[in-house]
């Protein structure tokens, strides 16, 4: 039973590498905003452990993304240039995997920042100072001089393939998903339910938020980092609490916790504006009107099957 | 022999308010104590000293020989302590079966390592938990519905599920708190049924808070009574029912209560 | 305000705030003709047609968007409240409706200094401040001595309780977009008075600046809410005042914040609540 | 049950299926039109900007197809929307490049949404031409990257002299816009190239874009009895600073770089802007033939619009991409670039100019003079 949920992970990697392998004979736009879904799902799964999952309510998502993106870039940056002559895919694919997971390292160490302090906060409170938390990460890389400052850290090689985006997705999706739907992990959900009943059953309210905020934290970094080889620019206002409001817009409109209709969601919203392109001038005016529409007829999110079946 | 759980010299005070004053209690191994008192009198609040939610002002709390100041709730749970709520807090989106699962887990350190690795022995870690709770639900005949969504159940098998889940932390000590609380007279002889079934069937201590005096004289072994937040009578249901101190706080209660 | 008794964050808000500018400037050359320009008497006249205009609109926006979604949960409410913005946002952006280009905004006060001792004041600035104190007064009395304020404050206590009651919970609510509308509308005039140009993206920095002074303040208080804003304002010109950290002001409304909540969980004039068990 | 195991196949579904409608790239045909990307800021907080450099591209595109195109050709121009967002101008770049086939792409004003676009079209070998972007790092990206403007060390240094040696200015108080790097970048190498003329900064003061009260730091200025006040912010600050100075009586000349160009510094700052200097890349009312007919068509197609610097450069950039790509015969894009790296002497709009090694143009700086309400043209600075 449960290898299954492996082997489904094993064959997602390697169909990725697969289909990365082609990768030259792709458009290059497509294959950019395939991209880009990619790295939206792992933000909107992420952040739905936090959000969905176990009740928090962050805005800050971005902000975290940020830490991981730059961390990566500039760690890549770094090293780039002790390497004599092109090195072998396995040698960049592993200096990339090692920023990129140093950037998922660094971004979960914030969120572990921000989750002690903050979890004495509910709800609305909880949500602006997360949103708070992004933007004083946001202000203080713009007076980064050794990131570029407001004026971007530019200069990043490309790394990031649909191997990549997929690849971690996938993980992405792996781990949360086995992490919610392990014994261990119905208490991110009893959480959300009922701290005060959690509490009573022996769980700890307090790790298991925090826990939430680290995992969360940590894959955004990720994302962070594989958008950061994917643009080759970071600029400061790549991660303005904006960033952090169109992430929780893939969340609610996929359904709370529903990690299915989460990564539906994640694909609709970041093919969607792209699909608007002919329209232009009136794009983002449709795609706004398209959320509020959404939100009315689907309110439950638009995917409402998930958990409902969940055993 | 040392009681199992015992409070010495308990006082609360909210601002001016003693709510719960210089209480003397404890529960030894096996026990079944009742804690009955007009509205208002304290029980409550006694109940949440108990469990961790208030710290006392003044007095000690031991448990099981330790003392549980600034112990938290999820950390009196590990100690032993389970408790139910006056209003049922189910998880509600959580099923049936999940509900007591998240419970289990007390004593199933698989931590987030485990969970992702999905190696053998989390395999059948996750077996035997499993196991576990199907048997508790069968044991409480809730296994039908086992995947139904904890808040779709009928309020008698809430009230149900919600005593399974205490049990499935282990606890050395129950506490419920009002579980009478919302049913009809059928309703409360198979609680009591429940009770003595479940003191029996796992050998624990259980306090029962209760306002009903019915529910409570016919199965606890002994009864304390509070009334404006002072001990004024312990002893065998017998006693406690003769006691004028008692008839007086109670029969106060239904003169001045207004309905 | 409208946070205090809906509940949710009406990202919208800051969008009718800059509507409130555009109004004023669309409003002033037409009351050019009936009065002097920059004069009180006009400027009144502008700023309380815009104020009615975006009463209007806040109640349309409640009417189509919200009240749809009154019983659902809070959070799809917010998302909805987001496109709200985004669609008022871009679509005033479009050519056909403001276009994004910043417009000036036309002096609707007479401007002169006003000298007290060493001292120079904007005369703009000491009506900004006549005014709010003004309306804050008037917000005050309406919430706490009026019937209307009564039911607003009894809806935001319970709806359902309210409804009840015999209070007409959707009047009540579209009552209470309206007149924070209204406000907006005032702030945005004053706003852009400061700033003198617009454009539709104007309202996103104050908006921001406003939901974190509400939180600062404690949600649903009004007098929190001022002193939020206060703290907050006066907080920030301090910072940006001192060289080395003025790089850092827009953090530093967040950091203030942060550190209030740290130490004050339920803002500055917030009363905390207990979970009952 | 484990029902997700699903959700990582629909993952991997999706991502394939996002691509099978993947085309591979074809070849451009000789009947077709010579396709041009752009991507300018037409919406969100700098559409100013962007809408500006977009009218004055698409009249140069006009103009160049009413007289019949180049190569036989007609161009055709696909624009797209950043939002002025960062993250969209990778995006729309890919897009124009990609499934758009486009032999050139012209974009962007500013420089760091130049930076984010200049690395796809170094990779994709297409020439790229910032109208408007002043940073210096734009160009470093890669040698398909060019653009038509000078650069900040330029524009400070051509204040620094003209500050010296015109204003005969030899103390200098500095008030920076620490939010932006263009402002930051120009008070940097004004205050090299002054010193080194031997001017003297008596003060250097910060403010932050979107402020509205300088009174503090102003008073501070003044008290530093400076000769000028080198002021390189944007236009609806500045404006405000002037009033504010004025206020607090500071009566020597405020001097500033190509941000004050715009029709609000004067509506906003009324009088209070009067008599003060900047920088800029082009006037309107020079006499040349090129720039008077250029504004003469703008104000034609485009309402009696006066055409800002954006737009002479954005009118620049689609002409002289026009003729590199006639003298490299052919559309190819490193043959473009090729023509592009050779061009000399264009005598464009905004005055002769010359693309050198880095890329960057040498064109001269023209130095303006708020006069009656009016931008009034003073001298030019060749480089």
């Amino acid at each position: 039973m449960h290898t299954r949920a492996k082997r489904f992970l094993i064959l997602a990697i390697l169909v990725a590498a697969g289909v990365s392998a082609l990768s030259a004979y792709f458009n290059r736009y497509y294959l950019g905003v395939a991209i880009d879904v990619g790295i939206n799902i792992i933000l909107a799964v992420s952040l739905n452990l936090i959000n969905g999952h176990t009740g928090q309510f962050s805005l800050g998502h971005a902000g975290f993304m940020a830490v991981g993106g730059y961390t990566a870039a500039a760690i890549t940056l770094a090293i780039t240039p002790h390497l004599s002559g092109s090195p072998s895919v396995v040698l960049s694919g592993l200096l990339f995997a090692g920023s990129l997971l140093a950037g998922g390292l660094l971004a979960a160490i914030a969120g572990l920042a921000v989750g002690i302090p903050t979890l004495r906060l509910r709800g609305d409170y909880l949500a602006i100072v997360t949103l708070g938390f992004g933007e004083i990460i946001r202000v203080v890389l713009q007076n980064m001089e050794c990131v570029g400052a407001a004026s971007g850290l530019s200069g990043i090689p490309e790394r990031t393939t649909l191997f990549w985006s997929f690849g971690l997705a996938a993980v992405t999706v792996y781990v949360i998903g086995s992490l919610v739907n392990s014994t261990y992990g119905r208490g991110f959900i009893a959480v959300h339910d009922d701290e005060v009943a959690a509490s009573a059953s022996g769980i700890n309210p307090t790790r298991y938020k925090v826990t939430a905020f680290v995992i969360g934290a940590f894959f955004a970094g990720l994302a962070g980092g594989l958008f950061a080889h994917h643009k080759l620019f970071l600029s400061p206002t790549n991660f303005d609490f904006m960033k952090s409001i169109d992430i929780v817009v893939m969340v609610i409109l996929g359904g709370m916790g529903r990690t299915g209709g989460v990564i539906v969601a994640a694909i609709i919203l970041t093919l969607l504006p792209e699909f608007l392109r002919p329209f232009a001038e009136y794009r983002m005016i449709i795609y706004a009107l398209l959320i509020i529409l959404l939100m009315i007829a689907r309110p439950q999110g638009l995917f409402s099957f998930g958990r409902a079946k969940a055993a | 022999m040392n009681p199992l759980l015992q409070l010495d010299q308990v006082t609360i005070r909210f601002g001016g308010l003693t709510a719960v004053s210089e209480l003397n209690l404890a529960i030894g191994t096996g026990e079944l104590v009742g804690l009955i008192g007009p509205n208002g009198a304290g029980k409550t609040t006694a109940f949440n000293l108990i469990t961790g939610v208030y710290q006392p002002t003044t007095g000690k709390i031991t448990f099981n020989g330790r003392a549980t100041g600034g112990l938290k709730a999820h950390q009196l749970a590990r100690l032993g302590i389970a408790r139910t709520f006056q209003n049922i807090r189910l998880f509600a989106s959580l099923s049936v079966f999940d509900n007591v699962r998240t419970a289990v887990q007390l004593h199933r350190p698989h931590g987030i390592i485990n969970a992702l690795w999905r190696g053998r022995g989390f395999r059948e870690g996750e077996a035997e938990v499993e196991r576990e709770v199907l048997e508790l639900l069968e044991i409480f005949g809730l296994s039908k519905a086992r995947n139904n969504e904890a808040r779709s159940l009928p309020y008698g098998d809430q009230r149900r599920l919600e005593i399974v889940r205490a049990l499935a932390t282990r606890p050395k000590l129950l506490l419920l708190d009002e579980p009478a609380a919302g049913m009809n007279p059928t309703e409360k002889v198979e609680l009591t049924r429940l009770i003595r079934f479940i003191q029996e069937k796992f050998h624990i201590s259980v306090l029962l808070v209760e306002h009903d005096m019915r529910v409570v004289m016919g199965i606890c072994d002994r009864v304390a009574v509070l009334d404006y937040g002072v001990k004024i009578a312990e002893g065998t249901p017998e006693s406690v029912r003769k006691n004028p101190k008692v008839i007086e706080a109670y029969l106060g209660e239904e003169v001045t209560a207004p309905h | 305000m409208v946070y205090g008794v809906l509940r949710f964050i009406n990202f919208a808000h800051s969008d009718v705030l800059m509507l409130g500018a555009f109004a004023a400037y669309f409003l002033a050359p037409w009351v050019g003709h009936v009065f002097p320009a920059s004069s009180y008497a006009g400027a009144l006249v502008v700023i309380l047609l815009a104020a009615a205009i975006c009463a209007g609109l806040g109640m349309l926006i409640e009417l189509l968007a919200y009240r749809p979604l009154r019983a659902r949960p809070k959070l799809t409410v917010l998302i909805t409240a987001i496109g709200v913005s985004l669609f008022i946002e871009y679509a005033c952006q479009h050519r056909a409706v403001f276009g994004a280009q910043t417009r000036p905004f036309p002096p609707l006060l007479p401007k002169h200094d006003l000298h007290l001792g060493a001292l120079t004041v904007d005369s703009n600035d000491v009506a900004t401040l006549l005014v709010t104190a003004g309306l804050l007064g008037a917000l005050w009395f309406i919430v706490q001595h009026t019937k209307a304020g009564m039911a607003m404050r009894a809806v935001a206590f319970n709806d359902r309780a309210a409804a009840l009651m015999g209070v007409n919970v959707n009047r009540i609510i579209s009552l209470t977009f309206g007149l924070g509308s209204a406000l907006a509308a005032v702030a945005g005039i004053f706003y852009a008075l400061r700033a003198p140009g617009i454009d539709p993206l104007m309202g996103v920095q104050p908006g921001l600046r406003a939901f974190i002074a509400a939180v600062v303040g404690g949600i649903g208080n009004l007098p929190g809410a001022a002193l939020g804003g206060l703290v907050i304002g006066l907080l920030e010109t301090f910072a940006g005042g001192i060289p080395g950290l003025s790089n850092y002001r827009d953090g530093i409304a967040f950091a203030i914040l942060i550190l209030i909540l740290l130490f004050k969980p339920a803002g500055l004039l917030g009363k905390s609540q207990v979970e009952k068990v | 049950m484990k029902h997700w195991h699903g959700w990582i196949s629909l993952i991997v579904l999706a991502g394939v299926a996002g691509l099978t409608g993947c085309k591979p790239s074809g070849g451009s045909d000789a009947d077709n039109p010579i396709k041009i990307g752009e991507y300018a800021s037409l919406s969100g907080k700098e559409a100013n900007f962007g809408i500006s450099s977009h009218e004055g591209t698409l009249l140069a595109i006009e103009s160049l197809n009413n007289a019949g195109g180049v190569l036989g050709r007609k161009f055709q121009l696909i624009t797209e929307d950043d939002l002025s967002k960062a993250g969209e101008p990778a995006t729309v770049v890919n897009k124009l490049v990609s499934k758009d086939n486009v032999v050139a792409v012209l974009g962007e004003v500013a420089s760091s949404r130049s930076l984010e676009a200049a690395p796809i079209c170094q990779q994709n070998q297409i020439p790229m031409i910032s109208p408007s972007s002043t940073n210096p790092k734009v160009t470093e990206t890669g040698d398909y990257i060019f653009r038509v403007c000078f650069i900040d060390p330029f524009q400070g240094t051509v204040m620094a002299n003209f500050s010296y040696n015109t204003l005969k200015a030899r103390k200098v108080a500095v008030f920076t816009d620490v939010k932006s790097d263009y402002s930051k970048g120009l008070a940097k190498y004004f205050k090299e190239s002054f010193v080194k003329l031997g001017g003297q900064i008596t003060a250097e003061l910060d403010f932050n874009g979107g402020d509205k009260d300088f009174k503090a730091q102003l008073t501070a200025i003044k008290a530093s009895n400076p000769d000028a006040v080198f002021v390189p912010g944007y236009y609806t600050d500045v404006a405000l600073i002037c009033i504010q100075a004025k206020q607090l009586g500071i009566n020597v000349p405020l001097t500033g770089g190509d941000g004050w160009e715009g029709e609000d510094l004067v509506k906003i700052g009324q009088d209070a802007v009067e008599g003060n200097y900047f920088s800029t890349h082009y006037a309107p009312d020079v006499a040349t033939t090129n720039s008077q007919k250029f504004v003469a068509d703008y104000q034609k197609r485009f309402n009696g619009k006066t055409p800002d610097a954006m737009a002479a450069l954005g009118y620049d950039s689609a002409m002289i991409l026009a003729d590199a790509i006639k003298r490299a015969g052919t559309t190819d894009g490193p043959k473009v670039r090729t023509a592009l790296a050779a061009t000399k002497n264009f005598d464009g709009v905004t005055g002769i100019t010359t693309i050198n090694e880095q890329r960057d143009a040498t064109k001269p700086a023209v130095i303006l003079q708020v006069t009656k309400g009016k931008f009034k043209y003073l001298e030019t600075v060749n480089p």
